[in-house]
């Protein structure tokens, strides 16, 4: 009985004090047909030493291949510090702080951590964390439809230079909230989201404008006068931004002439492995003002009987346990743990640490552009400046070459041709702090060798 | 002491960055960060000394007993972290290629039948973050199958008194009117208010069985019956299946929707709050609108993600990347430590605990919610006499708890029961803790009796005195900002 | 400056306060001309990220070979829990607990280890650890001779069947104390050291006897025999023993009439990785008359100012930091942190644990050493019955089968025939509880074409 | 609680071992077990909540300042130790054939000459498991040099009086005879003393530099000259390597042996005691001694092991595998990470903030043992004036600093020193630290001049009150004993 501590003797002893034969007779209000027998589709137990041997070659199956993708989720040092702490039994198996005098650690984390991410969008408040990027630009989306006195309208507008998977999360979520998103294109030469396009969907009064900062293409968006247009016609700019790349870039809380109002993204970046896609976190900024309908967690200094200075969880009356169907959100459990190790990432590497980060993935992801694009026939496919990603135009159908890549252990980037047809072959490559010269020169051998034989056949 | 008030304007852990700052001249200048974000600057043995020591300012399951209610707050078994921690595991992107995602796409499909086998569902997908998320894909998907029938009427979703928070805001995120449904006072569902308030109008219920007054509700059958009489789907919220695991399964009971909470029946971290799991098991006429990804088993032998394209009637996209799959991997491992067999004896003892703790406390003269009732895995104590009587509430009671090193049972819910603790001690904990327990809550009581102060200020052993929430929500102070944004 | 916090504000007060100009000027009582300019052989420092790049590659350059060597460090699975608390910080960053009061885990978790190494051994006493096993063996030897009031003479007799690295171990470090190790040779059929062979080289007194088991072939002593026939000589016995073996054998304290006098052995298999051959840790037991004699850190039981039961170092007399030149032993940093772990080790696994590693462990071997003896010319050595590792005799030179099997990453086990002339092609292999089926066909079928392709040649 | 008071009978962590027990009934009834070993029997959640909580009751350098002196308890990179468990590393067998052992053995390469270059000695064997197996490895060595000279006369080790308590003990266990040398007032070794003890009995010198009491001798070179004038050889404690390293070298200092404390200067793990890494350096005409192993690089660009064969005249194996190669790991992850302006830095602040301390402390009125003298890395303060006139001695002291939150330094060593606290913040120490543990000691003296009792009887805020350590020698107590076996 894996877990269990229970010995013949207490399992005696207990039924004795409840007054029954056996453990089955604690089940007897259940009525007998509905109890079940057997698990058929469950395995017998396994030793932590079997179980250990069948999780390593499960992980080795799959390699260890040099990553180029970026697209929403980052390849970045993680200090060893980082998850050594956070796994300390009392941050791993504690759960939400709901008694705050037993949960200083997780509360104190909580504000150093809504600190932290104020501090790098600009702006004045921050939530606990929300699941991830995507589900935080859909809480995000309605949080602003709700915040705006001006607009009552539901109407979003949302640029098709967002990463497709969030404009999707979004619109799984909010489907059946009344809200309405409204897609803007792009430029296709500079591949940003303009002041045009965004005239050209607009000529009815919407509640908020979502920017992307970098955007899919990690091109760079002209934030000010997106925020600035937005916000002139009564409208809430909802940035959707990378915390590492806000280490060199223009925060929300400064865009156009009185900052974007809400800010969200995912923190990946921040200290998460790439873990396959989660756990990460997503976080949610916003101006004072709309404090209130913040979703989530949110935790507040305060004192204690002697004056002590401590921390608890405050604006309950936003959530779900306290506000049940009025609530803000239905958001309970959120992403502690990660917030914990973001917080620790965030401490040690500073502000100068990211920037540091931020520059090199920069550079590299430069220097890995130009090397490919070295490869006859491959090109880059936009021409604003662009952050740590780079859309290229590929002489080869897109889905042949990654395969011809990964066979050689090497993942080349993102297919965006699935995303945007229009954009034919491309590819979406990242290369951060981690990759080396020598595995971008590889990359480049190998490109260049899929692209001819892609062509050949 | 914060972390930022260690900070000194130009320390560094300086072999946590790129030695040197690479060149970034081309980045427009206009969009630029015109001045550096207020993060600490610490040293690295600063931040690891400050966050060791924040660290040991909780209470967890690792060390202390954590009967909170609702909450599942079991041992979480290490090698679930360090083997789910594996290098290829952690480096694995999610836009990686399925020839590179073989072996955790193996550990996925085997989890998903797992899963469908303990909830007697047809199809699973692993895709909800967390309970909440779960849910909403849960009611979602009833919505999805109603207007793929044409059933546009189908707009109110009935929920217990008694039922958690997210039940109701999740039913409200999927367009749906809440109906409440009373609860008897016996703790089951009272079904004669249950009929009245089915009809045409009627997309389902959300439930979870047991309940979360810590009772099964023996009417199952007949609740199941009337609702899809009316028309209506039934909906199991997934928080108590540690309860029932390997027991009774919610397929069998007529459930056509469930979400599990894999961060407690399947024991992967609460980490303070997160991050959890949500899993949705459906039947067979709900598969369709399963949230994607889901992983399936080819002709091939080989694991293919399903995606938007192959299962265009889904109701999408929950999170960018498909779920909390680190969580994932961990309950899996959890799942095959205990194996079919181990399965049983988690909703054996887990149950077998609860009822001894209520019957102890019962015999120590603590009155019960459901005095009647077998608890479940979970049970509820009700204070009101104490706090009628002594003046000591709840929360004083809680708090006092903590002095002797148990963490609270979860207190004031469900709201229905005045002056409730929720208590749920799991199977992983011996019966001395239950015995160590009961005796804290008979100090206590003679505490309030003897000297309410003591137990009405209390912690007193911990760190910090009793915190002024109120004080919290009044003088707002969510952030630390720099002195200079003060000034 | 990795790892320093000082900022140039910090810098600049502290000289003022020391009245220095530089940093430089507090080194200036050291002869400039003996000032070090450079270090030439250190290279530039690297980052975090960049020792991780480093690391892993070199990790990775030594492949993940199957292990079917035993000789002495054993691949036996390690409950992930034991690892993650030894190294939380506050066991990891502690040093030896000189203040007690603020020491009491590491002082707790000494007291329960010693606890736990008496129960396993069957003595009275334990200490804290020394280094590692074979370390462990000199002090029992040196402290053997210093314990024993009936025979002055320092004559140890250590027969041929201990772990010759063991022995080696002794000869270097009681060779300047006067100590005259006397070889007993072992029964060439049985693989046993006898009464008989004891005889042979015993005609003057001796002060100890050591024995060994299971001994280096994994073949089983007759301890009782051994351990009656040398204290009716007087001579105190030292029992060098396997921690995992002593859940299924008769523990030292159990030996002949008496019980030896003395245990001593490796604690690698209570939770210790291979880990290239250490940091392991050497455990050393004996009968209470002796403790005063015992080498390196006690923790005793006391209480406090209150009564209340605490830990702390006790018999501090016996060490260097006391008796300095007159001390037990110059042993002054131990193995704290192995301790820790084999400490967590033993709480987690017990003795019925234990008992089922040690059972499969044997199991495993004996059905490796089956599968092996099918292969033509393969068989075993010893007729003795045996403990979890077997010794066989091969149809072909052993380094060059180790070799063939090793390019297909079996690493096939220890060359007897090195050590043991005698035996001709010999190897000693074992098959922990971690090895598997598959693993042991695999085995047999390479070694069948090792042997082969061998004898072709 | 011992976590044998957990234990109940039939108890298991069944996840943790072979799930059925395997046929052993081979193995001869007589040899057998008679009874099982008290060992505990408890769950994997109550190993883990015991484990956890007995850490909390630790001070360590990731939870306090810990100034220790001769102890370095400076931060321990986290990398070093998730670098050295690398599933690679901890895999390997330590008698695994060099063609899989090359990614390790080019580390310890590399690791033998980074420390040939740090200490200027000619060749280095990383075999002594910690730093008094270093010493003997070392004295042994000097013991092995004059042997083959045939110069069998050489048998007395000098040893400063002020000389660690290894140092004597280690010249015994290699069969030298022990003569003490007299520190001068100053500090530095009384040098017409050592003249007057040289002579052809004369094996060498065990000395560090700076030494024990925290001083650079500045007449090392007059002290070598004479030692190698009188044929003997010089040794160097390798502990305070901290403060010199990449500032002036033992090899450009005259020695000829010396071992390292990695766990001290190299900053791995102290882990309650250990485990440790001593290796040794030496120059020219000791190379063929060093212990085995040694790894060399092969014309063939690969790494070789030299063992008893190659290396005839060695003095042999300390250990049976060699050594502590996860320790040797860390310290070259270390090593790398701070690389050659890294390692001056550390001697450079680990110097400054000893300085610094010991300048604040002077100015706080606190007495230096050597007033005169720059500290080294460390220093020390003598209390024998407080505890005549205050009657509160350097434990009191000690014991108040840990209700203060820091680890008291070390106490009555040297011995040398009455009533001295020998004072090592090291170089990871911010200097608020510092000011911190400076405003402590003040406070102490003054409570000391108020209110004796209260340190007198410190400390008062930790889980015990001072520990009675005669009571522990007195009735002994040494291990825990199932109650059938006190019967
Ligand atoms: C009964 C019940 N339902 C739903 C939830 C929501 O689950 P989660 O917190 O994972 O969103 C919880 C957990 O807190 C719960 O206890
Ligand atoms: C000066 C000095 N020499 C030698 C040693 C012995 O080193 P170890 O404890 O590693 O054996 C120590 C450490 O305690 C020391 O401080």
């Amino acid at each position: 009985m894996p877990f269990i501590p229970h010995t013949d003797a207490d399992i005696a002893g207990m039924l004795d004090a409840i007054g029954v034969d056996n453990i089955d007779a604690l089940f007897d209000e259940i009525p007998k047909e509905l109890r079940a027998t057997a698990l058929d589709g469950v395995p017998a137990g396994l030793s932590e030493m079997e179980v250990t041997q069948l999780l390593q070659a499960r992980a080795r199956a799959d390699g260890e291949p040099t990553c180029f993708i970026g697209a929403g989720a980052y390849d970045h040092h993680i200090p060893a510090a980082v998850w050594q702490i956070a796994t300390r039994g009392e941050f791993y198996s504690a759960y939400t702080p709901y008694q705050a005098e037993a949960s200083q650690g997780t509360l104190q984390v909580l504000y150093e951590f809504q600190s932290m991410m104020t501090a790098l969008t600009g702006l004045d408040v921050s939530n606990a964390s929300l699941y991830d990027g995507a589900s935080a630009l859909a809480e995000a989306v309605l949080m602003a439809v709700r915040s705006n006195r001006k607009v009552k309208q539901p109407r979003v507008l949302m640029p098709r230079t967002v990463h497709p998977f969030y404009r999707r999360t979004v619109a799984s979520i909010v489907q059946h909230q009344g809200v309405e998103l409204i897609e803007v294109d792009f430029d296709a030469r500079s591949g940003q989201t303009s002041v045009e396009h965004c005239e050209a969907v607009a000529d009815e009064p919407f509640a908020a404008l979502v920017v992307p900062q970098p955007n899919v293409f990690g091109v760079l968006e002209d934030v000010d006068a997106l925020t600035d247009w937005a916000q002139a016609r009564d409208a809430l700019v909802i940035g959707v931004v990378n915390p590492v790349a806000l280490a060199l870039l223009s925060p929300p809380g400064d865009w156009g002439q009185v900052g974007a109002d809400i800010a969200c993204g995912e923190g990946q970046p921040l200290g998460m492995p790439l873990a396959s896609g989660g756990p990460y976190l997503g976080f949610l900024c916003c101006k004072q003002a709309f404090i209130r309908q913040l979703p989530g967690r949110i935790a507040g200094k305060t004192e204690d009987l002697e004056g002590k200075v401590g921390y608890t969880l405050t604006l309950q009356a936003r959530e779900q346990h306290i506000r049940r169907s009025k609530a803000t959100s239905n958001i309970c459990t959120n992403q502690g743990l990660l917030v914990t190790a973001a917080t620790i990432h965030m401490a040690i590497l500073g502000a100068e640490g990211l920037e540091r980060v931020a520059a090199a993935c920069h550079a590299n992801t430069a220097r890995l552009a130009q090397q490919l694009c070295a490869v006859p026939g491959v090109e880059p496919i936009f021409s604003a400046p662009a952050f740590h990603e780079r859309a290229l135009r590929l002489p080869a159908p897109t889905e042949t070459v990654l395969a011809a890549l990964a066979e050689q252990d090497i993942l080349g980037g993102f297919d965006l041709g699935r995303e945007y047809p229009e954009l034919g072959s491309a590819l979406l490559v990242c290369a951060t702090e981690r990759r080396t010269d020598p595995e971008i020169t590889a990359y480049r051998e190998a490109l260049a060798s899929a692209v001819a034989l892609a062509n050949a056949a | 002491m914060l972390i930022h008030e260690h900070s000194r304007p130009g320390r560094r852990a300086s072999a946590q960055a790129p030695l040197e700052t690479a060149d970034y001249g081309d980045l427009p200048q206009a969009l630029r960060r015109k001045r550096r974000a207020a993060l600490p600057e610490v040293s690295e043995l600063q931040a690891v000394r400050h966050y060791t020591r924040l660290s040991q300012q909780n209470f967890s399951i690792d060390t202390h007993v954590y009967p909170l209610g609702s909450c599942t707050m079991k041992y979480n078994p290490r090698a679930c972290n360090s083997l789910a921690s594996l290098p290829g595991f952690l480096a694995r992107h999610p836009a990686a290629p399925e020839s590179h995602s073989q072996g955790i796409m193996a550990c996925l499909h085997e989890l998903q039948d797992m899963l469908k086998s303990v909830t007697g569902m047809h199809a699973v997908s692993l895709a909800p973050a967390a309970g909440a998320q779960g849910e909403l894909a849960g009611v979602m998907m009833i919505r999805a199958y109603h207007d793929a029938r044409g059933d546009h009427g189908r707009r109110e979703m009935l929920v217990p008194d008694a039922a958690h928070g997210t039940n109701p805001a999740s039913a409200i995120m999927a367009g749906f009117t809440v109906r409440e449904v009373p609860t008897g006072s016996n703790g089951d569902v009272d079904i004669a208010a249950l009929r009245a308030a089915v009809g045409p109008q009627t997309a389902g219920i959300m439930l979870t069985n047991p309940s979360t007054v810590g009772v099964f509700d023996r009417n199952i059958q007949a609740i199941a019956k009337s609702v899809h009489e009316a028309g209506g789907l039934l909906y199991y919220d997934g928080a108590n299946l540690n309860a029932i695991l390997g027991k009774v399964r919610p397929g069998d009971m007529g459930f056509d929707v469930i979400h599990m909470n894999l961060h407690k029946t399947f024991s992967t971290p609460h980490g303070g709050g997160g991050p959890g799991a949500g899993p949705v098991g459906v039947s067979k006429r709900l598969e369709p609108y399963l949230p994607i990804p889901v992983v399936i088993k080819g002709d091939d032998k080989r694991y293919h993600w399903l995606d938007e394209d192959d299962r265009p009637e889904s109701i999408g996209r929950l999170t960018a990347f498909g779920g909390n799959m680190g969580i994932l991997l961990r309950a899996y491992i959890y799942a095959r430590m205990l194996g079919a067999e181990g399965m049983r004896r988690v909703s054996e003892f887990a149950t077998l605990n609860a009822n001894y703790l209520q019957a102890r406390l019962r015999e120590a003269g603590f009155q019960l919610a459901y005095p009647e009732r077998r608890a479940s895995h979970e049970f509820i104590v009700t204070l009101k006499k104490e706090a009628k009587e002594l003046g000591v509430n709840t929360m004083d009671v809680a708090k006092r708890l903590l002095d002797y090193g148990y963490h609270a049972p979860t207190t004031y819910f469900p709201l229905l029961v005045p002056e409730c603790l929720l208590i749920e001690p799991t199977e992983t904990e011996p019966k001395e803790a239950l015995d160590g327990f009961v005796e804290a809550m008979i100090r206590i009581r003679a505490e309030a009796e003897s000297d309410p102060e003591t137990v009405k200020q209390a912690p007193h052993s911990l760190p910090l005195r009793r915190l002024d929430d109120v004080r919290a929500a009044r003088q707002l102070d969510v952030a630390w900002k720099p002195a200079a944004d003060n000034a």
